[in-house]
């Protein structure tokens, strides 16, 4: 775990796949694309417009004033309390996925400015096991609501997970308790809470702190559900509409407040954080 | 599975003593004495070492007390309370008041169904948007009224379905953890039977919870995880083991308080044992939270749930 | 209005057509009925179990502890604000209706005890335009409520209403938002409000305070809604399903906790009642 | 109906007048001036006598400004939210944050249809149980940041249909009256148009109740009363002109605080100069209600729409 050597563990770094050549090609559209192009255009591709998946972040830069991120996650990693092996170790896997991505979960928790206001955000990884939720990002969650108590400040969570960490088996489930819990002290506070719903935003996440925010904005092309196709296919065979859990689905059923583009989350945020923070 | 049939044979050889007995010329006494004891050895050694998939197998058996049934007999005066006023009624989650030991307590309750029809109307007991917004609304009337609120878990999950998709029953769910995060009541939650992921945990955020010895509390079933981890349907019974979804697992992850002891091979073998072992558990929590200030309970509460969790601490030079 | 000649204005007298014969006609089964037959029977045909209606008097005294009821409704009666005329001016369609049923509008307001509990009743009386809300309804709900608060006891409503008071205009509609404001302070002390739905808990009614109870309960036959059959098909030609704002339809849908049966409705407020009030 | 014709007329000449007027050799000020004088003569005496079933006419005139006019020009940074999170997003009460003199509130507006489609989308502007119960949400959401709240209402009623009926619309209204009554921030209401009964109060209590000149508020519309009452479908005028739904006389009844002017014939005459009118009654209201404390509001309201209602007293000797 060498990438742990100095204290800002959590630095991203450039994912490898991304250097390994100039070029890529679409799989929405299939033209060949220059990289750094897209990478400009928040990994949205220029011809298409079919939307990449960002790095928690890439995520983060494309939605700051340019270099006011200062990670300020608890610097912790995953245990592993059950012994948990499917057909890897548990400590394995993570160990796995902190190379692939640089990261020592599936979140970052940093803080950050927004046109000019201060604002504690947490940022998943899909990439890191499916952005599944566990006890670190259970901690990290409670963590920045913490922190945005401390600093009186708006909080901010951009989801991107399958659901719950099942390698942590019943300790994954209770982040969901304590998740709210922690969310019930920034609403005593008087804090706002914006949840920022991307694809994926499901199952045991949906479920639990991101459908808890004062304001709710669904990222475009976001999947936002509790139980996937595939499982209510499994268990009752129902036919399902061809928009079943995406951002669409989701704004006509009322279970979201906005939906935006993901070039103009940045502005979305900067708008409606400006009605909750007095000047 | 040979000792099982040994046991039932065992049983009904009892039984049968038991009969002769009866006829006044015929004392058997002592050939009885001698066969319960050979019964109860033999059960304690095929019962002590469950595996925890002969749990999750005892936690679903049909014949295990629902719901209903730990409400007829541990409670007085079930006065059921219907629908979430918003969309219907939910049949898997029953909410109402009742008496327990002379105070007034308001009732949650997964509820499965004993046939096909009845499970047809409970859907299985898995809880729909319906059944956890009338949770939700029954909380309040809970808060209102300083009842303390007590929560039956038994259910394979929340529904999964369109029609629950469409009503946001992850959003109902969400609410209802928040809310019982902050409920200004008294509140207990018991493990009956399965305690299937989200859909349990709905209505199970509490200052006591409690757990039967072969309920089951879980993420994700044996069954999904099998298929979603190990990508092979097969690898049930080793996923079951991994999870640690039993009562003794549970307890040592500070998840749950107390485990309530059941009959040797599982609370359908004795139900009423079962529910009187389940009432002496509760009642002394029970009394235990109705006795501490709502204050002290709400901070222990807070306390309890943030603290959740296990991980490491990365040192700056490793 | 001679009727008013004593205190006890509000004294029920005997429906004068019941007692021009002996014998009635069920509507329902067609049997001839011995009058006092029926009236012992909670106004339910003894043939096929029809039911007809209740005087607000016969009602109270079908759920109360014999001979506990005393009359506290406000002495008041309804004004003419708007000078409101249609096929008669309003203040004849008041003393006629005052007339025909010896009330002074279409509420009575009770202390009673039921199986030894004190409680507040309000009761409606159909027979009074309609069970209409209007000033004096929207009033004497409010002052049953405020006794409820003086004595520390619950408070029980049995509606039985078409809807506001059309000949009252804006000052009927104003009752729902009236008789809210202080269904508000009866939750802050924490009594229980029961709502008993009757044929019919509709429009105004419905749609304010026979819905804000902490506990509601509809009659066995009740018709509870918002917008009556004739509204819907006048607007929107609608088809309509066979139980449509009938008992089983609210149940079905969420809206009720309870139906009983009219003989079982004493007991069900007993249960009920139990819990709420500290022995 | 002739007077209106001849106001048209008039209208038509000045304007014939101005541009004759445009060419530098011709001027035509004092004919212009001589002109204008009559026209507003003829439209203070056309106008200002309106029955109550023309206000009625007025009031649903498919030109008179709607909500989101208000919305755009009385207020800046509209930012719109939506759903109830339960069931669906109603597009017939919109509800959002936005900016008044420089101040965070949160909007309530009743929105109808300009156009055939439109309408059909937001039911003609009644409200399903949807956007009630988004309304009460929102309500939540301004008293947790403490955010004025402010309701623009302008719909023929809540919307009557099966699926209303079977989301229980009765109960939304009513959950919306509580939470208005107690709602701990201030609250300001303003009917722009129809007032039509529940649907419109559903979002109407409030520390102050503003009324357009040519809106109507009512327990019933006039086709309904002539319905009801009268059995007879031709009486509408007449049920108008009984209701007393027009500003004027709410005023009298103590229902509305203050009239908001409208330009003569109407606010579809000149929606720039009634918006201005609005805004300027609006922000008055505004910055009192801003500046009283919330404890005062809520007495306040309590005891405004406690007193509601006009009847006699019986003496004992009648
Ligand atoms: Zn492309
Ligand atoms: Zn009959």
């Amino acid at each position: 775990m060498a990438i742990f050597k100095d204290k800002h563990y959590l630095r991203v770094k450039l994912d490898k796949e991304t250097d390994e050549s100039l070029w890529m090609q679409c799989k929405s559209c299939g033209e060949l694309v220059f990289k750094r192009r897209v990478r400009e255009n928040n990994n949205i591709c220029p011809y298409c417009g079919e939307y990449f998946f960002l790095t928690a972040r890439e995520r983060i830069e494309s939605l700051i004033d340019e270099g006011s991120f200062t990670d300020i996650s608890k610097p912790i990693m995953a245990a592993d309390p059950l012994l948990f092996q499917d057909t890897k170790p548990y400590p394995q896997r993570i160990e796995d996925a902190q190379e692939k991505t640089g990261l020592a979960d599936a979140i970052i928790i940093g803080s950050v400015v927004i046109s000019e206001i201060a604002v504690i955000i947490g940022v998943m990884d899909f990439r890191f096991i499916g952005g599944s939720m566990g006890s670190v990002m259970g901690e990290q969650i409670c963590h920045g609501m913490e922190e945005a108590i401390r600093n009186q400040c708006p909080f901010i969570l951009v989801s991107s997970s399958g659901g719950a960490r099942i390698q942590e088996g019943i300790l994954s489930l209770m982040q969901m308790a304590k998740t709210s819990v922690v969310r019930a002290q920034l609403a005593e506070q008087r804090l706002p809470f914006i949840s920022v719903m991307t694809y994926p935003t499901t199952a045991g996440v949906q479920a639990s702190i991101a459908s808890l925010g004062d304001v709710i904005i669904a990222e475009k092309g976001a999947m936002i559900g509790f139980a996937g196709r595939r499982v209510i296919r499994g268990t009752i065979a129902e036919e399902l509409p061809p928009n079943y859990q995406t951002d669409s689905f989701a704004l006509e059923h009322g279970s979201i407040d906005r939906v935006a583009n993901r070039e103009h989350l940045r502005e979305e945020l900067s708008n409606v954080l400006r009605f909750f923070v007095r000047q | 599975m040979a000792e099982k049939k040994a046991i039932e044979l065992l049983e009904t050889k009892i039984q049968e003593l038991r009969e002769l007995n009866k006829m006044e010329e015929i004392d058997m006494s002592g050939e009885i004495l001698l066969l319960e004891e050979k019964l109860e050895a033999l059960k304690i050694r095929t019962y002590s070492n469950l595996s925890d998939w002969e749990r999750v197998k005892i936690a679903r058996h049909p014949e295990r007390p629902y719901a209903l049934d730990y409400i007829d007999k541990a409670f007085t005066d079930f006065y059921e309370l219907h629908g979430d006023r918003i969309i219907g009624d939910d049949r898997a989650l029953l909410v109402g008041l009742a008496q327990l030991q002379g105070k007034p307590v308001v009732l949650l309750a997964q509820q499965k169904g004993h046939s096909t029809e009845e499970n047809k109307q409970r859907y299985f007991g898995m809880p729909r948007p319906q059944g956890y917004r009338k949770a939700k609304r029954i909380m309040a009337l809970a808060e209102r009224f300083s009842f303390p609120l007590i929560s039956l878990i038994d259910t394979p999950g929340a529904y999964p379905g369109l029609e629950a998709e469409e009503f946001n029953i992850g959003g109902a769910i969400a609410n209802n953890l928040l809310a019982m995060a902050k409920l200004q009541t008294p509140t207990i939650a018991v493990i009956i039977g399965e305690g299937g992921s989200g859909g349990a945990l709905a209505v199970g955020v509490a200052d006591r919870v409690l757990m039967l010895e072969n309920a089951t509390y879980s993420v994700i079933s044996p069954e999904g995880a099998s298929a979603v981890l190990w990508k092979d349907k097969g690898k049930t019974k080793q996923a079951a083991n991994s999870l640690n979804l039993t009562a003794e697992h549970l307890l040592k992850l500070a998840v749950i308080d107390e485990v309530i002891p059941e009959p040797l091979g599982g609370a359908h073998k004795d139900p009423q044992k079962t529910i009187a072992s389940f009432k002496k558990v509760l009642t002394r929590h029970f009394a235990e939270v109705c006795d501490t200030p709502p204050d002290e309970l709400l901070a222990a509460r807070y306390k309890r749930y943030r603290s959740l969790g296990c991980y490491r601490t990365l040192s700056d030079n490793r």
